[in-house]
């Protein structure tokens, strides 16, 4: 099987649902790129990010759609089109630009089903950059996903890996509810094995990419990549981490959790979101709530400062949660239910 | 005149069943039978009418939180509209979606919507969908004076103009956006000019002459199916009532709302015009009248009296699977 | 002292601002309500609850400032205007409405003083109803303070009746960070006594409501007058609840939280938001972090379905988190700390 | 022509600064030393040095992630400039905000802004405080060909429109919108007649040619700062570069890229025109010329040796008092 980048599979799993169904388009600024330009390609760039490249030139300009920079009728006529019967893929450059749209998204989009007795199918999937980590500065590395998972309606995926990003986009682009595909920027290099023919991989399925005893460190999108780390470096000195990849934060695999806690007994739980109503206060809060009795002591939840995102880049570094960071919680969850367990036991 | 005399009566229905709907509507929200709250469209039918009689099923439309005429205009049955309005079990949207929320997309009726401005985006999203498909199919978009404003309608006009797309945008100028009058609202005054910006014609015309909003949009309506791109209409109608039912509307002096009830009567004109013409004779409209009123009568009875949803169906239908 | 209802507070507080700042100014739809009608009045409505009645007549049109419908704009606006020296109030008619203007608030305002370096002040508040039980439908009665609390640069004011509503209201506008104001549609007609004279109420300082014992229940807005009810009502058979009002979502007072729960052991928190990334579980979530030895009992959370606000009334009801539903949650941590406890002691 | 010999040297050297600053910023750059991305201004020099020599400090300019020379022009500190792209203790942000979010609350700069669009109602912001506060001071807003698509800048001018506001459209068309052209993603064609089409006066200008803008800009400023209102200008001038550096630029043409260097440069115009009119001489410009290549020289030397700011910095100013 050949290697793959998450860039080359989200692009290529892109071309391969629009050859599989007639009603997929793809729709946003650049994703063509060069409309209105004069060199003699209107497919120059792809994308400003290469994401959509090829497509134009194999599908053609009413499916593969140049947009003015118009982001709430970008989703807005994605959520229309749905509703007339295709499939729309639209891309949100940037997560960071949800605020010039979320009301399609959040108001329109995500209700239509609920709002009209569930007699609306609005089958569109929105895919968007998220994470810090390139220099971009405040306003265009947030890890904004908490944002809408809170949203009903919706589904949204984190992958975290180029494998799974194939497969979830291609269960996004396939379900009939809206998705919101969250891109880790800082992912789109990293490569894994991935088939060249197309595949599925279920919403709400976590991943368990380490496993493990003594603590369940459940992390999201690229804080998958450090978790695993984590786990490595532990493992050599005999502790054994369990790293769980949700995947998808709607719908979230509550049991994988529950699950993993009920056999370690510990919970850390890595978001790059800032702190506050973030997917670590939630996956915290669920088990606090639901799984207390398997708790053998005090959650850990490492995030994103409740700070923006600085454009200095040894500062966004010391804002993204770090390897050591983890890690640190990890030992500090350790340490305190060695405490209590001296304590109580 | 190239209407046939089906044509006028189809027309003639359209409104009344409106105004007869919409003043049934006002006296139930008085007597407290209504949930929620109104808007009612008494005044500006004759827009509702003559756009949607050129449109088909798998046209669609994006209305507003005004929207009962629209929905009446475009097919929605007034059955489940009113047990919608009632957020009974049945009605259009099974009592989740209520008065602001009316949908049915089997009549190409994308939804009413509590949004200003929300709708036209999506109305171009169904005109995308033709275009991208390449049938006929056109979509409007209804726009009153006050979401004329929005920066969503001008994204919508703007990409409706650079696809080119199958697009009417229907303002609406009944003269408010809840209190405010659209002389101090619209900056520049023109409502029309703002989508003539964009390079589509954007003929302004009287909203409660059924005629001249028929014929603006048969123009609008040619232009799209034969790929010519987007057009918008500026229709003036005056609002006969409040903004929401309820509404004291103490910013509107007596003589504008006396000057309204006296001029701005689509209903009335429309049967003057017909009757002078020898289109039409009363006895044909007063047939109408009859029928809408039993009807309306017979289906407001049949929802006050149907079932609430269960409580059950405050979860379902978030998702399809989820 | 006189009685007044948590909409005559606000309309009192927004005057008396005003005259004691000349650099207070409110701009909003509605906010006179009038202007380019045909009544020989400019101010016919002051809000389309009347919460801003009769400022026109007393500052004038430069000073309450009706606007078109233009929400990024009116946010936009105050922002810079704060920026210029102002000390804007701008209205947000309805918190649903933040779809079509949250980069404003999300990327601009709550951002200007961090990524300026903090040499700019932005003292905007922005006044905006929430909450279901109104009978207004999905797109007008949600509780999504969380979705504003997560920003870092925000504060978040949800007053639960007049008095305080009074004295946040004057600290909002004397604040020099923005400040979203959180008005619960259903609590304007509240009443309590409220001084006539101003005050303020610091931020981040939480209200017992009720002094208890054997559970902590915190709770948001609206929410307060229910945990209040089930504090009285449980108070009868001998079950002391305490309590807790944060008045603030951000900052949050934690050592509040901290404390009571160290005294009762057991936590339920009640929140009208969505449940996914709520205040509930980020409180939850905290507890289980920072305050793991004390819990005698699961944590409970007590939050509106993961839907959105149903039309129906009935339904409306419930999906707003009732008296019965926080009375049996309260009930459950009880039972389950006693089985906890049966079994370890 | 009425400008001092003072003014001219004053326009030139803005223009300069900016040339020198952008074209050092490329090369710096491609070398590696500057963190983030960077997007050059060089081509449309002409319209921030005529557009800001009629501002004061207290008047106020939003600006666009394009923003480099439109700090320069507004007064901004060239040096601390370079420690903020440089993202350096010292910045204008203390290293916070980098190339995309420069400001100058002291010099009326309210900010470079990453979000396409998000700068026009903040700008009117501003003057809403002016006139809210009954001063003369005004409000411009540099608007990309690009940005004139999204919402927020039409209801930027509304809402100036409506209140009658001392606020001034700078639109930019450049061309492009990233990888776009604007013969293609502006519907209609005319950005222009968008801010037109709210009664404000809209003329169109070459803005490679600083005498062009300036003329337009002194009629925009008297009229904003009398209280007649708002004004927009849409000022042509090509992109030298990239959308940002490092862009491969492949859907612009050879020719096209030739035909912008040959004809598309405002400080070789303004150098032709002062000296066939004989206003300036070369060796004015000259000394300008080299005074602003060693300052720079200079600034970004520091700039690169200055000391990072502290971890610490990372959770500070996020409020004042929290
Ligand atoms: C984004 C948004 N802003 C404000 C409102 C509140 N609101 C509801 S209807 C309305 C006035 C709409 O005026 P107009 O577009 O002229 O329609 P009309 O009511 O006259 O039919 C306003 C301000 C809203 N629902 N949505
Ligand atoms: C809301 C938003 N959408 C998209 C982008 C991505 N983006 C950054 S610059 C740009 C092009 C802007 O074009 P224009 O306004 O013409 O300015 P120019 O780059 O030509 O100066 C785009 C699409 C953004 N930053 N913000
Ligand atoms: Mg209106
Ligand atoms: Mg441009």
């Amino acid at each position: 099987m050949a290697k793959k980048t998450v860039r080359e599979a989200i692009n290529e799993t892109l071309a391969q649902e629009m050859r599989r169904d007639p009603r997929v388009i793809v729709l946003g600024e650049d994703v063509a790129g060069g409309k209105g330009g004069t060199s003699d390609t209107e497919e120059a760039a792809g994308g400003v990010f290469g994401l959509t490249a090829g497509l134009y030139k194999e599908f053609g300009g009413r499916r593969v759609i140049d947009t003015p920079i118009t982001e709430s009728a970008i989703i807005g006529a994605a959520g229309g089109a749905a509703l007339a019967g295709m499939r729309p893929v639209a891309e949100l450059m940037f997560i960071d630009f949800i605020g010039v749209c979320l009301d399609q998204i959040m108001n329109q989009i995500a209700k239509f089903r609920y709002m009209f007795g569930g007699k609306a199918t609005t089958p569109v999937t929105i895919r968007t950059m998220i994470g810090a980590g390139m220099g971009a500065g405040p306003q265009h590395s947030g890890a904004l996903y908490p944002m809408l998972t809170m949203v009903p309606g919706l589904k949204v995926v984190v992958p975290s890996n180029a494998y799974d990003a194939k497969g979830l986009l291609a269960t996004a682009i396939r379900d009939d509810d809206p998705v919101i595909f969250c891109e880790h920027k800082a992912l789109y290099t990293e490569a894994c094995e991935v088939p060249d023919e197309d595949y599925t991989i279920p919403f709400g399925q976590a991943n368990i990419t380490r496993e493990g005893e003594h603590v369940t460190l459940v992390a999201f999108s690229r804080m998958v990549l450090f978790a695993n780390q984590v786990a490595d470096r532990l493992a050599r000195e005999g502790i054994s981490v369990e790293v769980i990849d949700p995947r998808t934060t709607s719908p979230l695999d509550e049991d994988a959790i529950f699950d993993s806690v009920d056999k370690t007994g510990r919970l850390v739980v890595v978001d790059e979101s800032n702190p506050m109503c973030s997917m670590a206060s939630e996956v915290a809060s669920l088990v606090a709530c639901e799984a207390f009795e398997c708790l053998r002591a005090p959650i850990a939840k490492v995030t994103a400062p409740h700070t923006p995102v600085p454009a200095h880049p040894e500062l966004e570094k010391e804002y993204v949660p770090s390897v050591a960071k983890i890690e640190s919680a990890v030992r500090r969850v350790l340490l305190d239910s060695d405490v209590k367990a001296a304590a109580t036991g | 005149m190239s209407l046939t005399r089906e044509q006028l009566l189809d027309g003639y229905r359209r409104m009344r069943a409106q105004r007869e709907f919409d003043e049934r509507m006002r006296r139930e929200f008085e007597a407290g039978t209504v949930p929620g709250f109104i808007h009612l469209y008494c005044g500006q039918e004759a827009i509702a009418a003559a756009a949607c009689m050129h449109l088909r099923d798998t046209d669609y439309i994006g209305s507003t939180h005004r929207g009962h005429g629209h929905c009446i205009a475009k097919g929605c049955d007034i059955g489940e509209m009113l047990l919608e309005i009632y957020c009974k079990q049945g009605g259009l949207c099974n009592g989740k979606g209520g008065s602001m929320h009316i949908a049915d997309m089997n009549k190409g009726m994308l939804g009413a919507n509590a949004i200003v401005g929300a709708a036209p985006p999506i109305a171009v999203g169904a005109a995308l969908a033709a275009w991208s498909q390449g049938t006929d199919g056109v979509a409007l978009a209804f726009i009153g004076d006050g979401a004329s404003n929005q920066g969503t309608v001008f994204e919508a006009l703007n990409l409706a103009s650079v696809l080119k797309l199958p697009m009417i945008f229907m303002y609406e100028n009944n003269g408010y956006a809840e209190f405010t009058g659209a002389k101090y609202h619209v900056g520049g005054g023109d409502i029309a000019a703002r989508a003539g910006a964009f390079g589509m014609p954007a003929p302004k015309v009287d909203g409660t002459d059924f005629f001249a909003v028929h014929d603006a949009m048969a123009a609008a309506v040619a232009r799209a199916r034969s790929g010519q791109g987007p057009s918008a209409i500026e229709a003036v109608a005056s609002r006969w009532y409040g903004h929401f039912q309820g509404d004291p509307q103490a910013y509107r002096s007596r003589e504008e709302l006396d000057e309204v009830r006296r001029s701005g009567d689509p209903l009335k004109k429309f049967r003057e015009r017909v009757l002078a013409e020898s289109w039409l004779e009363d006895s044909d409209m007063d047939a109408i009248d009859q029928e809408l009123r039993e009807l309306i009568d017979e289906k407001v009875a049949v929802a006050k009296a149907a079932p609430n949803p269960d409580t059950e169906a405050l979860y379902t239908d978030v998702y399809l699977e989820y």
